[in-house]
């Protein structure tokens, strides 16, 4: 089977998560590996997020902000 | 406009730019920044002799460079305020220090060459911004050549032309001064175009119609040619226009060109603009001979817009627009509360649209106004001070000024009515002294995990 | 006090329901720790749909709700007065955003699915964690600042002005109009723009 | 009454633990006559034999200090664990993991390679490297097995409290031993230190946090009455525990961090990096490239003393 | 005129060659036709071929001229506002109609373009005498006739060698195994 | 000292436009760029191949891309038709992860593989983005003060859009010229088509076309052309005395590599250039100003 990354997306509500959702609206495809938690700004995004979600199995981590 | 200057509760404030919004829905603070004019608007009366006594010449911005202006001027004839400005740019004071023709001219003493920059602050409740669209400069166009063809013209030139207080009285000529006898209208230059802008610009099709229009009350017997790739005429009596203007003996041909050039190649092409296009419905290639080219350029977003946008904290969209709430169900409110759009910074729209648009945002300012309070986040974040260390990393990380210092307890303090939740100082503080609520780092954490079982 | 979760699936009509199981996805927050009612429904957001929450915020004695539907752009706050007007604090909700960020952008319905489900559970987890916040309220200022007096500006500062509000109308160039004053005729009435 | 007995034991560690009880001075007479010593390998003559014949939770107070990160450590934090009633994990590296733990960012066998043949004052022509078992004359020999991961004395056994510091100050074991004295003990869990981070105690002068180039200490001579973070040195005081007596800051050198986060604080070194990228000035990607070189081995340096106890916790083992 | 041949699958086999997907967000605009210096000669113009292929009309696009007349300067390509890649396309409709046996027999473009392939696959080096002496000799024995005079002149100034490049034998053996190969994969879809 | 593979293709190297290479290697040298010629590379495939059989041509030209990945240099051609087909082809291959894979396993087949790692350029883009027209400049030794030469780009180095200059509007080439002290005549149809291979099969179109382009820059005041492509200057040049027969004109205009010209300017050898090579000579109009 091919590697499936598992990516965790952690996305500024005001501008990536808008972006994300707008994706949506637009109907563009993408794969679903990414899942998405939704901050209030990426400066928000405390290093220690990053290392959680590596710890917990996150292949990838995307701050988007 | 007139009704602007008459309406004693707008405070108008020209040659100004905003330069700073802090605060929040219902309380922002803004800093405004009052460009010298040099001119003091309280005592000029308007009566246009400083322009008349200036020796300096300049391209006229507002005429899109076909017209002349002084290096004092009013923009055009019916401006408001009626009050000229000093371009500095071209002022043989500014540049050399000699001449004050104007100053010794102004009966009003209204001249002040020593005005400086001034930044006012302003409190208001709700912001509607309304800062328009830019016209597309189909120079980077090349194969349309212009620039390079004194025949090929924007629309704004031809309206420019076509208004009866413009460069050319409203006449629409060449460079030379004749009248064309034959003109190309080319649609979508610049709009649905991968190249350039991918959305349609929506007003092209209607304006070009109005050009041909104008073209054929103008000028007797002049041949017009509309190079359209599709008619979109979806509006209130739009389409009768349309059907109007093929009775009036246009020739539309469905295409769109692909060079204009001035390579003649038989002797009736000699002196002509050559319009190469195919006209897609009885497949063929053409040669249209014309003396003007008209490019209906497309409508883009400012070319400041994204300054704007980081000083309203507006989102734009793909094209460059501002983004509206919801493209649907709330296209007048952003995702800055307090904060609302209108007209064309928001997308491409006619006139209707745009009058209809900021109605809307009036009613929604006045419903804010009557209701009379807001409600404002409650997902802050609030310090800790049992455990704040009065390290104060945090207190100039805060784009919202909303930590202070507290001297006497050494801990930081946050506003909670300035604070938005954005979470950034609980993020940096390095002895998690700071909570941000709703978005606590347990809450986050736990979600993280979440996505990932 | 104990946990009390409901977690509610929107179909959203197709939207969702034709990209994702909306059944395996209730199924599987039905056995969550702490969920005591999972449902899903065609329209969440419906009136009917609202009163789903309703009913079993006060039957079931729900204190904490999860709604696994669209973006919570669009309808956190809709939720939220639910949870509000039924004497809950509206900070205990959350959402999954199985709509914007999963239905309508994946092709694969099995993955999407998978997808939903680790939505839905993180929106659990934190829900559960969440905490009752307090709403505040400021004043308005009726000043408006009205940035650009094009036709928009001037349309939209002359309501305003009309309504005997006061308002700031900032302009950049010298004089307002925009690209309006310099217009002629404008289609398709022709009138003048002035 | 019997007087207490005290136990303390040196695992992988420096020995400035054991220097620190020492520095009380002649106060250690007064715990020499406070409690009797029955187990203390560097100052009195018992055996490991003499502990296990002891009777389970017999040992009243026990000071371990350094981190696990062999077989024999491990074997005897657990049956100090088993002997003592309150087991204190005593100094930097029994409570986070210390200097040793540094060791996480490389494997056990990377460590042997470099210490028994790449070492240059090495003379090891076999290339030989330390064996579990080696057969002498008398017989066969066990040495104890190094572990790939170096852990904190809690990731072991359970640890009634804890004691910070690299070492830990006189005040603080003083205090200590007089909260036992007294039976005053907090509740099982606390750290014997301040609850805030070092900035609190910390006496410089504190402004605005901006900036815009960051220094190693040997490069600059800091103002000593200005936050020595202000000045670009990176001090780890913000989010460090406090309670250590500033004895670095006083000396015109930055925190390290020997005391650990603060309470509250999941990860020390993320923590710091968090607070060092936020006050940063430079916004383009030139100016940041220049940041990361100014922090010179940022691991070792966010992560001195705590490697052990983070969320890191160490480099991924290559798969053999 | 009534549409019998639609060929429902042409436009997925165009979509599928790389570069082919762009024909579905054709507006018929007519750019490519007004920028084609060689429009005129086509039997069909470019933005048409594009109308009739998504119109399924495959023996007709594939027997057209209009490609044979293509001269691969690409400004269609880079002036279509929807990104479309029409010189692509030509070269694709040139293939598909020589796969099939198709090609416009009024042209002697295809018959050039196989020679040039000929040499350019069995040699891996393209020998211009050759090559052109084959293309004429194919094609029209007395138009090689009129190319003499030319050839002298090339040849007086040095421009005209007998003999071709060759590659070593090693990699004539490497060139025709991927060639072989790429012959058993059945084409880029 | 810049490296970069080189790629002469097969008529710069063995065919007509030998003097190209030469002249090419020859400017290089002065200007310290070093072309190691890819060794043992096959055609490129052309337009021709590509539209004989898609796959079997663009298996060709990702042979020499693996060939060269090897060298791990950027890989330069002073061929448009070169520059144009492996861009084309590294597009692809890197943007249809399946196309890739297929070309890869006929490539298997020669025990090759392509990672689409090469970046493929053409010579005029590294002597004028790499090298400067300051160094060029510096090492003009015989400036060509006065000389009206018209550059003409053609059309495969410039389009489609690989991002060097511009695709209808091209300047390099007239910077280039400036920087050799020649002055540049407008030449409004200097990125349009002249016939490629076409002239061929197609002689009256091409012949037309050609004949198009030497009006445009003969009325422009031209002295002679500058090319960067061998299929243009042989269309131009070899062509011209049928243009001239079939149109009744009587042009003379030299068609020049623009590395000739540049080794002109840099004062070069005659024959290192091949300026022989030309079959409407240069030397007359060289006269007046050299």
């Amino acid at each position: 089977m091919s590697f499936e990354p598992k990516i965790v997306g952690i996305l500024c509500n005001w501008c990536s998560y808008a972006g994300a959702d707008l994706a949506g609206t637009s109907r563009k495809k993408y794969a679903p590996n990414m899942r998405v938690v939704r901050v209030m700004c990426s400066g928000r995004v405390d290093p220690t997020f990053v290392l959680k979600a590596f710890q917990k199995g996150a292949d990838g981590v995307l701050v988007c902000g | 406009m007139a009704s602007v200057r008459s309406n004693k509760n707008i405070e108008l404030m020209t040659y100004s730019e905003v330069s700073d919004v802090s605060g929040y829905v219902g309380n922002f603070k803004v800093q405004i920044k009052q460009k010298p004019r040099y001119v003091d608007i309280s005592k000029c009366t308007g009566c246009g002799t400083c322009q008349e006594k200036c020796p300096i010449k300049a391209d006229n911005e507002f005429d899109a460079g076909l017209g002349k202006r002084k290096a004092i001027y009013t923009p055009f004839p019916q401006a408001v305020p009626n009050v000229p400005v000093i371009d500095t740019t071209h002022c043989t004071f500014f540049l050399k220090s000699k001449c004050r023709a104007c100053e010794k001219f102004c009966e009003a003493g209204a001249i002040n060459y020593e005005q400086k920059e001034e930044i006012v602050e302003i409190e208001v409740g709700n912001i509607v911004v309304t800062t328009g669209f830019d016209s597309f400069e189909p120079s980077v166009i090349k194969q349309f050549g212009y620039g390079v063809y004194d025949n090929v013209v924007t629309g704004i030139q031809f309206e420019r032309m076509s208004n009866a207080s413009g460069p050319t009285d409203g006449k629409i000529v060449l460079k030379d001064g004749t009248a064309p006898k034959s003109v190309a209208i080319l649609h979508c230059i610049g709009s649905r175009d991968e190249n350039y802008h991918k959305y349609c610009s929506r007003v092209c099709c209607m304006y070009s119609l109005k050009f041909a229009h104008l073209l054929k009350e103008k000028i007797h017997g002049v041949t017009v040619y509309q190079l359209y790739i599709d008619m979109r005429c979806a509006g209130s009596g739009y389409e009768e226009f349309y059907e109007r203007l093929q009775e009036e003996g246009v020739n539309f041909i469905r295409g769109k060109a692909g060079e204009i050039t001035n390579l003649a190649e038989s002797p009736e092409e000699q002196g002509k603009l050559m319009v190469i296009v195919e006209d897609t419905l009885i497949r063929r290639k053409l040669r249209l001979p014309v003396d003007m080219v008209v490019l209906s350029c497309a409508l883009e977003p400012r070319a400041d817009s994204e300054r704007v946008a980081r000083v309203f904290s507006l989102s734009r969209k793909a094209d460059g627009f501002f983004l509206e709430k919801h493209p649907k169900l709330d296209p007048i409110a952003t995702m800055t509360d307090g904060v609302f759009i209108a007209g064309c910074c928001q997308s491409p729209k006619d006139i209707p649209d745009t009058v209809a648009q900021a109605s809307a945002a009036a009613a929604r300012v006045l419903s804010m106004i009557s209701k009379g309070s807001v409600e404002i986040e409650s997902a802050t974040a609030v310090v800790d001070e049992e455990h704040c260390a009065g390290c104060k990393v945090c207190i100039d990380l805060c784009s919202y000024k909303a930590i202070t210092f507290d001297e006497e307890k050494k801990v930081s303090h946050i506003n909670e009515a300035l604070c938005k939740g954005c979470g950034t100082c609980v993020a940096a503080c390095p002895s998690s002294a700071i909570l941000g609520k709703h978005f606590t780092a347990e809450q986050i954490m736990s979600e993280i995990e979440g996505v990932l079982a | 006090m104990e946990p009390k979760i409901g977690v509610y699936v929107c179909h959203c009509g197709a939207n969702i329901a034709s990209a994702v199981d909306v059944a395996q996805v209730t199924e599987y927050a039905s056995n969550l720790p702490f969920v005591v009612a999972a449902r899903d429904y065609k329209f969440m957001c419906s009136d009917p749909g609202q009163d789903l929450i309703k009913n079993d915020i006060k039957e079931k004695g729900l204190n904490r709700v999860v709604v696994a539907s669209c973006s919570p752009r669009l309808h956190e706050l809709t939720f939220r007065h639910v949870l509000e007007n039924s004497g809950l604090n509206p900070y205990l909700f959350e959402m999954a955003n199985i709509r914007e960020q999963c239905a309508w952008v994946h092709e694969d319905k099995e993955k999407a699915t998978e997808k939903a489900k680790a939505l839905v559970n993180a929106a659990v987890r934190r829900v559960y964690l969440q905490e009752p916040l307090e709403k505040k309220e400021v004043k308005v200022n009726p000043c408006t600042l009205i940035v650009g007096a094009g036709i928009a500006g001037i349309q939209a500062a002359l309501e305003i002005a009309n309504a005997g509000q006061k308002v700031f109308l900032v302009e950049r160039e010298p004089s307002i109009g925009g690209n309006m004053a310099r217009l002629d005729k404008t289609f398709p009435t022709l009138d003048c723009s002035a | 009454m019997a007087k207490p007995k005290l136990a303390l034991y040196w695992a992988a560690a420096c020995g400035g633990c054991d220097v620190a009880v020492l520095d009380t001075n002649e106060k250690i007479l007064d715990i020499a006559s406070l409690v009797d010593i029955v187990f203390w390998p560097i100052a009195v003559d018992f055996k490991y034999h003499h502990v296990k014949a002891m009777a389970d939770k017999s040992i009243d107070l026990c000071l371990f200090n350094g981190a696990i990160r062999s077989t024999e450590q491990e074997e005897i934090a657990t049956l100090l664990r088993a002997k003592s009633k309150v087991l204190v994990a005593f100094g930097a590296c029994a409570c986070h993991g210390g200097i040793p733990a540094l060791a996480n960012f490389t494997s056990r066998a990377e460590i042997l390679q470099r210490v028994y043949i790449e070492a240059p004052s090495n003379s090891n022509e076999q290339k030989t490297l330390p064996q579990l078992q080696t057969k002498v004359a008398e017989g066969e020999l066990e040495l104890p097995e190094l572990f790939d991961d170096v852990k904190t004395l809690a990731q072991v056994v359970p640890v009634e409290y804890y004691v910070p510091g690299c070492p830990p100050p006189v005040d603080l074991i003083l205090k200590l031993v007089d909260l036992y004295a007294t039976g005053k003990l907090p509740p099982a869990g606390a750290t014997v230190a301040s609850d805030k981070s070092l900035c609190d105690e910390c006496d410089r002068i504190k402004e605005e946090k901006k900036v815009t180039k960051f220094y190693r200490p040997h490069e600059i001579i800091p103002d000593p009455k200005k936050c020595l973070l202000e000045q670009g040195i990176i001090c780890c005081g913000p989010a460090t525990r406090g309670g250590c007596g500033m004895r670095c800051i006083k000396a015109n050198m930055p925190c390290r961090g020997c005391f650990g986060p603060p309470p509250g604080v999941v990860d020390q070194g993320a923590k710091m990096l968090s607070a060092i990228a936020s006050i940063y000035q430079g916004n383009d990607t030139a100016g940041i490239n220049r940041m990361l070189e100014e922090v010179v081995d940022p691991a070792g340096t966010f992560y001195r003393f705590g490697m052990a106890d983070s969320m890191l916790k160490r480099k991924r083992l290559q798969k053999s | 005129m009534q549409l019998k041949t639609r060929s429902e699958t042409f436009i997925e086999e165009i979509c599928d060659i790389p570069g082919g997907e762009g024909i579905k967000r054709c507006i018929q605009c007519g750019t490519c036709t007004a920028s084609c210096p060689n429009a005129d000669k086509m039997d069909h113009t470019p933005a048409e071929l594009i109308a009739m292929a998504r119109a399924g009309m495959r023996r007709e696009v594939l027997s057209s001229n209009a490609m044979w007349y293509c001269l691969s300067c690409y400004l269609c390509t880079v002036r279509c506002p929807r990104g479309i890649k029409q010189t692509g396309l030509m070269h694709a409709f040139e293939s598909l109609a020589m796969r099939d046996g198709v090609s416009y027999a009024g042209s002697f473009t295809p018959t050039m373009y196989r020679s040039f392939n000929h040499f350019a696959c069995a040699l891996g080096s393209m020998p211009e005498f050759g090559f052109m002496t084959w293309f004429y000799m194919l094609s029209n024995p007395l138009r090689a006739w009129k190319m003499i005079p030319i050839a002298l002149e090339l040849f007086r100034h040095g421009r005209l060698s007998i003999k071709a490049r060759r590659l070593t034998p090693e990699g004539t053996k490497q060139l025709r195994a991927i060639l072989e190969k790429a012959e058993t994969l059945g084409g880029v879809t | 000292m810049r490296y970069y593979t080189y790629f002469p293709g097969c008529s710069a190297s063995e065919g007509g436009a030998k003097a190209y290479n030469w002249s090419a290697k020859a400017v290089s040298r002065v200007l310290d760029v070093d072309l190691a010629e890819l060794e043992d590379w096959n055609c490129c495939g052309s337009t021709p191949s590509g539209s004989v059989d898609e796959l079997g041509a663009y298996c060709m030209a990702t042979r020499n891309l693996a060939l060269a990945e090897k060298r791990g240099l950027e890989m330069v051609t002073p061929c448009s038709a070169c520059y144009v087909i492996f861009n084309r082809t590294n597009t692809y291959l890197n943007g249809y992860p399946p196309f890739k894979a297929k070309v890869n396993e006929a490539l298997a087949a020669g025990n090759l593989a392509y990672r689409g790692t090469v970046k493929v350029r053409h010579l005029l883009d590294i002597l004028t983005t790499d090298i400067g027209y300051d160094a060029i400049k510096s090492r003009v030794k015989k400036p060509l003060a006065g000389l009206k030469v018209a550059p003409y780009y053609g059309c495969q180095v410039v389009r489609p859009r690989f991002g060097f200059d511009d695709p209808e509007y091209p300047q390099s080439l007239d910077k280039l010229v400036l920087s050799l002290g020649a002055e540049p005549t407008n030449f409004p149809l200097k990125a349009r088509c002249c016939g490629g291979s076409l002239v061929l099969s197609e002689e009256d179109v091409a012949l037309d076309l050609i004949h198009r382009l030497l009006q445009s820059a003969s009325s422009n005041g031209a002295e002679c052309l500058i090319t960067v492509c061998p299929l243009c200057q042989t269309n131009l040049d070899i062509y011209q005395s049928r243009v001239n027969k079939k149109f009744k004109t009587s042009y003379r205009l030299p068609v020049l590599f623009f590395t000739q010209l540049m080794g002109i300017a840099f004062g070069l050898e005659e024959d290192a250039i091949g300026l022989r090579n030309c079959i409407v000579p240069i030397e007359e109009v060289l006269a007046k100003y050299v």
